[in-house]
């Protein structure tokens, strides 16, 4: 066991400057690593079988080459520099993948993964697309599939108790998150969104026990600490698909605004529903990877098979959580920020805008193709944001 | 003793060669300008005067490049990609794979022993995998474009260049000049981030030694030497690299008249 | 371009300065700054408020606060008209639709992520075509039909218009082509935010005629422009910094001055 | 010069005509609807799951995809383009989908159709029947509908085909159990709309009658792997509309299918070719065509090039169905075949085998994926890359290094978009054509080298 002497949010900066340093580690003790992409993989059928969840990201700052020749230019450029980096070898510490149908080019990664980089296992969720009790009950059968799969590769059973006790503790971890997220509801917060997306970067490096203890360092630090982000003007919401790397953030926090809430899925999205213990945990895991997530890549709607619809109930059935993290969090302000070539978020975003609008949050939309160098020229946008709202 | 012309019509710079029997008897390059047919003209006079014929001596011309349409003396037109590849080929007849950097785009091209196309791939419709690329940075930093290439070999940490877009990498260098980087290290990094492309190009049509480069890029030593390192092999560097498609047209036009 | 504007308590412009901003130009700041001075004939004490706004703000270490262009060019504009509900800026580097409403800024659209639909569009094809781009206005107000010009890409344009001057197509014809590619460009993307009366236009390339009345005709509405579209920026700036100034001296407070150095940028700290 | 008058190079099917003549009716008969008060759905192209359950409860149907390529076909998109942008909707979605954006937004705005809309435009609808299979954008595209239309959208859910899981025990009759239940749902969503009961014999009746249309229809397209090709792509994509939208009664479509096999069928007796030039070269055009600039294609049979068979918008070939007694059962099992009944449809048991240990090992079989350019004897395929079409562009790449790998087919990269005319550039694209001829030329040796036979 390697000794670990930094703790709390010094941790947090070492495990986020090196993601893959301790996922090495954990193999070299004989751990499997497992990468999952995006939040629809079910990471508590993996640590039930002793696997070890490795949310698996691209890096901004590493030029596509190598996918060019593989995937289209048009794509999604998040997923193009996943699969640069497979190409790269530099995912080669991973003892396998495990993907889900999130979303068009999502689902085309499993079959180029496969087929190009060298993988000792992978396995493929077709997470279905509406929240009929149908597609539940879909769900349950692909996760059933998916056991067997872990099961054939780890030669362990997953049992019923195995499983609710690897609910227990990432619902345990789903708490301590949130439970960090409150320490963003003062004025100013106690932690800037930066650190925040740290830590929770850090803590999908980690097995559960581990991130949750990190979780409970950090919390302990930040409540103790006097050294917290400064008052700002404005206190912001940012909305959209992953941001997993701190760059937008920061520019954001370098202006006169405290980024408090988030709606991505490297933030909220993944730790703010429990997951219920059911009979038979299956049912509970189904219900909430397929109903609870709130990715847009969901056909999400209040109550399905309604044959009348009215925008503004559906607007609300859909969107009232961010009306509810805007009172709880404060926040006077919202950033609608996607990738380009982000089908799912894209017809989303004046769908989210008339939501927001219609309980008197301004918004603005920014658009950005995953480099760095393409954040410069949003600054002045949402300085002028921030101008228009003071 | 048959004549032949070759004539490409850049959209930057027109270029033509006049052969007889195998061997480049002349050459000329000139600014296309704004009226390719003048241009043409132009050129041909040139390249008549310097080898000493009258037009009725040439007994097939063939013209490529961007303005081909508009030369009136030509007997056909050909893809600028095939005169690329039969103009390396009579220059490097070892050559298998050559990458052909232009003003608007460049393009990574396999080929067999006979000089045909076998495999290819262009740079999308952007700027940013062309010449012009280097072009928009040498305004940004006022400089000659002939000096850029020396120039960033001076570099000892290039700057990473995060974008690919001309345009982003314009506001790029100009943030980067702004923060005091010195000139060579911005050059070194948007001649990094174009070979770059260019290697992504090469992986997708499949390496093959010896691999050539042509076109206006082929003067850049700057580019060439960070090709080579990205790809791990020297590349073959024809004399007038950017005359190798109207050379590339005469071939063409030999072949036709041997037919 | 780098701009200078001085004015007194009674708004009474007492500098204007306009110089070329060159990739190094931009931490030359100071220089342009002094010349203003000389013209108002102060020193710099004497300046009781600098703000500084544009794409290179940041690099203003004698400025006291940095606000964004769209909130200094709304100011300037609504100097000009004060009825104004839409502002149109084309500059070098982007575009901008900032939508006012009573005198405030209250929602804006921006595009810089590519040159066409900026001055850089104007500026490339101008050179292409071996013109002055103070020239294309009243070239293109000769055009009979205009031809249009497909490529959005500055690059591939430019191989347009080329072929379309080979082609024996009239330079009006192409230049009016160019005008309405951009005005066509800009309005598509101010569209957004829902055009009413009055709009005024700024910015360099507010000085061609021949954009002015492509435009109108694409948002379908008249377009005022300022004597001084190029200034504007720099105007709301520099009255901007006059309200600051008074309202914090009827507060009693301090004026809440900057590090001030009137030198160049640098950016070891 | 010859200064005699050539033949149009593409020379197209007489029998095509009454098809294609089928969609504008379809706008029609959906306006006249309209008019007397019957339901109207917008549709998505489903792969046929939809439509029985609509024919048989008299729901006129339009299908606003269709209407996107009508649109670009016409020059009518820009307007509804830019609408779409001034909607806030970003440029890079769905060229169909912005189209439909925009058309929506200024009916809504206006109160009526767009006076210059084409065909007449499309009638307010009552239903949008959206679907999770092929792509994302269909269904957030109708769900950003409900800014401007207050019909409710239903979603059918199809599990994605041809993954190596979908090979894993049972899980096959689980997704056909699935997508029965969610149909079964779906009649009752249904009545509950109309206010009415579902008519299974008349549903019966159009699941056996478009089974069977497409059965003609899948023979059709057969015929076409004989040399020379007898049937253009272009005579495809005016033909396949009528099938795809399942909008008319299907027995007239079955029988203008069965005219078209005749006519193809007589030109593959009689040796005639789907171009009027020599078959230089067969092809096969992969991806979403650019419905703005099909004369493309006729530029390119002026230089021998006949594209014998394309890889979008094909039925599933017919199977023993006797077996299967209720009809929404029936629908699921013929439309959604699924990897394990490729796999044996295609291959011999022991080839079969060796298939599926492939697939399971590396999770793909170029085998199953890219096997008409063998079947059909390609030359070369023709990879149409959209900036708009996440759904159709992802794969391509994958496909062009498969069919090089394995079949030694070359492929060209051409970009474009299905609706935006400005995002295609015919003369770039005719420049690589040329250059791609000696590519062509250059692997029908390395195949015969090969031994691949053609």
């Amino acid at each position: 066991m390697v000794e670990v002497t930094s703790k709390g949010l010094t941790r947090v900066r070492e495990i986020y400057q090196d993601r893959p340093h301790r996922a090495k580690e954990l193999r070299a003790e004989d751990k499997k690593v497992i990468g999952y992409l995006c939040l629809y993989p079910v990471v508590e059928m993996m640590t039930a079988v002793d696997l070890v969840p490795y949310r698996m990201f691209g890096d901004m700052r590493e030029p596509i080459t190598r996918a060019d020749t593989y995937m289209p230019t048009v794509v999604c450029p998040f997923l193009r520099s996943l699969l640069d980096l497979g190409l790269k070898g530099k995912y080669e510490f991973l003892d396998g993948v495990v993907m889900a149908h999130t979303c068009d080019v999502g689902a085309q990664v499993p079959g180029l993964w496969n087929t190009f980089v060298e993988t000792h296992y992978s396995h493929f969720i077709d997470t279905p697309h509406t929240i009929h009790e149908a597609a539940q009950k879909q769900e349950k059968g692909e996760l059933q599939d998916f056991q067997k799969s872990l099961e054939s590769l780890t030669g362990k059973e997953l049992t019923r108790e195995r499983l609710r006790e690897a609910i227990e503790a990432h619902n345990q971890q789903r708490a301590l998150v949130r439970e960090l997220y409150d320490l963003r509801k003062p004025d100013p917060p106690l932690i800037s969104g930066t650190e925040t997306l740290q830590v929770v970067v850090a803590v999908m490096s980690l097995p559960v026990e581990e991130g949750s203890k990190l979780l409970k360092e950090v919390i302990d630090e930040v409540k103790e600490r006097r050294n917290g982000p400064p008052k700002k003007s404005a206190r912001l919401l940012v909305w959209g698909p992953v941001i997993h790397e701190t760059p937008l953030i920061e520019m954001i926090e370098s202006l006169d605004a405290n980024m408090v809430m988030d709606d991505t899925c490297v933030g909220s999205r993944a730790y703010f529903a429990d997951i219920k213990l059911t009979d038979d945990p299956l049912d509970g895991l189904a219900y909430h990877y397929l109903v609870e997530l709130k990715c847009p890549r969901t056909f999400r709607e209040g109550v399905y098979g309604e044959t009348s619809k009215e925008h503004m109930t559906d607007l609300k059935s859909r969107f009232n959580y961010l009306g509810d993290y805007a009172k709880e969090w404060r926040v006077n302000g919202v950033i609608l920020q996607a990738l380009r070539y982000c089908d799912s978020h894209g017809y989303e975003v004046p769908v989210v805008k008339d939501y927001l609008a219609n309980i008197g949050l301004p918004s603005i939309y920014l658009e950005h193709d995953y480099t760095e160098g393409a954040l410069a020229p949003l600054r002045t946008r949402v300085q002028g944001f921030l101008e228009v709202i003071s | 003793m048959a004549w032949f012309m070759g004539i490409d019509i850049g959209s930057g710079t027109s270029k033509g060669v006049v052969t007889n029997d195998g061997k480049l008897k002349a050459y000329h390059l000139l600014p296309s300008g704004v009226n390719y047919r003048i241009a043409a003209e132009k050129l041909r006079e040139e390249l008549l005067a310097k080898a000493g014929l009258l037009p009725e001596d040439i007994a097939y011309t063939i013209t490529t490049g961007y303005g081909a349409g508009s030369v009136p003396f030509s007997n056909q037109q050909v893809a600028d990609i095939r005169c690329c590849t039969r103009g390396i080929n009579r220059i490097f007849p070892s050559v298998r794979t050559v990458i052909d950097v232009q003003g608007q785009s460049s393009q990574v091209i396999r080929l067999n022993e006979k000089g045909q196309v076998i495999n290819f791939a262009v740079s999308e419709k952007c700027a940013s995998g062309s010449g012009r690329f280097l072009d928009v940075i040498t305004n940004v930093l006022q400089l000659e474009l002939k000096d850029i290439g020396p120039l960033s070999l001076k570099s000892e940490n290039p700057v990473v260049f995060t974008t690919g877009c001309a345009v982003f990498g314009e506001s790029e260098a100009v943030s980067r000049v702004a923060e005091g980087i010195a000139k060579e290290d911005i050059l070194a990094g948007v001649h990094k981030a174009l070979a770059d492309k260019i290697s992504a190009l090469v992986d997708r049509v499949g390496l093959e030694e010896q691999c050539a480069i042509s076109g206006g890029g082929g003067l850049n030593v700057g580019l060439i030497k960070r090709v080579e390192e990205k790809l791990g092999v020297q590349l073959l560097i024809p004399p007038q690299p950017q005359l190798i498609n109207a050379l590339g047209a005469a071939v063409m036009a030999e072949e036709e008249a041997n037919k | 371009m780098t701009k200078v504007v001085i004015i007194d308590n009674d708004e009474e412009i007492r500098a204007r300065v306009v110089s070329h901003t060159g990739a190094e130009h931009r931490r030359l700041a100071n220089k342009v700054m002094e010349e203003g001075l000389k013209q108002a004939g102060l020193s710099f004490d004497e300046i009781s408020y600098v703000i500084a706004t544009g794409y290179g703000r940041i690099n203003v270490p004698f400025a006291d606060r940095q606000i964004t262009e769209l909130t200094c060019h709304a100011r300037g504009v609504v100097n000009f008209l004060p009825s104004v509900r839409l502002a149109i800026d084309i500059g070098g580097q982007d575009a901008k639709g900032l939508k006012i409403n009573d005198g405030k800024l209250i929602d804006f659209a921006m595009s810089d992520k590519c040159a066409a639909g900026t001055g850089r569009f104007l500026e490339v094809l101008a050179a292409a075509l071996g013109l002055k781009v103070e020239d294309l206005g009243n070239i293109s107000l000769k055009s009979a039909n205009k031809v249009p010009i497909s490529s959005t890409c500055t690059v591939f344009a430019q191989q347009e218009v080329i072929s379309r001057l080979s082609e024996g197509v009239p330079l009006e014809d192409i230049v009016a082509g160019l005008h309405d590619a951009i005005a066509s460009r800009v309005a598509g993307m101010v569209k957004r935010l829902k055009i009413e009366p009055d709009v005024v236009f700024t910015g360099g390339v507010a000085k061609n005629i021949g954009v002015v009345k492509a435009l109108e005709k694409n948002l379908g509405c008249e377009v005022f422009v300022p004597e001084e579209p190029l200034l504007s920026g720099a105007l709301g700036a520099a009255l901007l910094g006059k309200e600051i100034t008074l309202k914090t001296l009827a507060e009693g407070e301090p004026i809440p001055r900057g590090e001030r150095r009137l030198e160049e940028a640098t950016f070891f700290k | 010069m010859t200064t005699e008058v050539k033949k149009r190079a593409i020379n197209r099917l007489q029998t095509m005509y009454a098809l294609r003549a089928l969609v504008d009716e379809m706008y029609q008969s959906s306006l006249e609807a309209k008019k007397e008060g019957k339901p109207v759905a917008w549709c998505m192209l489903d792969g046929g799951y939809g439509g029985p359950f609509l024919n048989a409860m008299d729901v006129e149907s339009v299908y606003p995809e269709n209407y996107g390529t009508i649109c670009a076909a016409s020059g009518a998109a820009a307007p509804f383009l830019e609408r779409s942008a001034a909607e806030g909707f970003p440029d890079h979605l769905c060229g169909y989908a912005r189209n439909c954006l925009g058309y929506t937004a200024t009916m809504t705005e206006l109160g009526e159709i767009p006076p210059d809309a084409p065909t007449g435009g499309m009638p307010r609808p009552m239903l949008l029947l959206s679907s999770g299979m092929v792509c994302d954008a269909r269904f957030k595209w109708f769900q950003a509908l409900g800014r401007y239309l207050n019909a409710p959208v239903w979603t059918l859910e199809v599990p994605r085909p041809g993954m190596r899981e979908s090979l894993m025990e049972g899980a096959y009759e689980r997704n056909v159990d699935f997508i029965v239940k969610e149909l079964r749902v779906f009649v009752t969503f249904l009545e509950g709309l109309l206010g009415e009961k579902m008519d299974w014999d008349k549903f019966e009746q159009d699941v056996n009658t478009t089974i069977e249309m497409d059965r003609v229809w899948f023979e059709v397209n057969e015929l076409r792997k004989a040399r020379p090709g007898p049937m253009h792509s272009r005579d495809f994509w005016s033909s396949m509309s009528a099938s795809a939208l399942r909008t008319t009664n299907p027995k007239r479509v079955t029988d203008l299918y069965r005219k078209m096999y005749d006519e193809v069928k007589d030109r593959v007796d009689n040796k005639i070719a789907g171009i009027n030039r020599e078959e230089k070269y067969r092809l096969t055009f992969v991806g979403l065509p650019p419905w703005h600039s099909l004369g493309f294609f006729d530029q390119l049979a002026e230089r021998g090039w006949n594209f014998v068979i394309e890889q979008a918008y094909h039925p599933p070939g017919p199977i023993d169905l006797t077996w299967v007694k209720d009809p929404i059962e029936k629908l699921v099992r013929y439309r959604y075949q699924g990897l394990d009944h490729q796999i044996d449809d295609i291959f011999e048991p022991e080839e079969a085998a060796k298939v599926r240990e492939e697939i399971i090992e590396c999770g793909y079989s170029h085998q199953v994926a890219v096997r008409d350019a063998m079947d059909y004897q390609c030359d070369g395929a023709i990879l149409h890359t959209l900036l708009t079409c996440r759904g159709t562009t992802a794969p391509l790449l994958l496909a062009q290094n498969r069919l090089m790998e394995v079949w030694k087919v070359p492929s060209l990269v051409i970009e474009g978009d299905i609706v935006d005319q400005t995002l295609f550039d015919p003369v770039d694209a005719l420049r690589k054509a040329e250059a791609f001829e000696e590519t062509m030329d250059h692997y029908k040796k390395v195949r015969k080298e090969a031994g691949l036979g053609w």
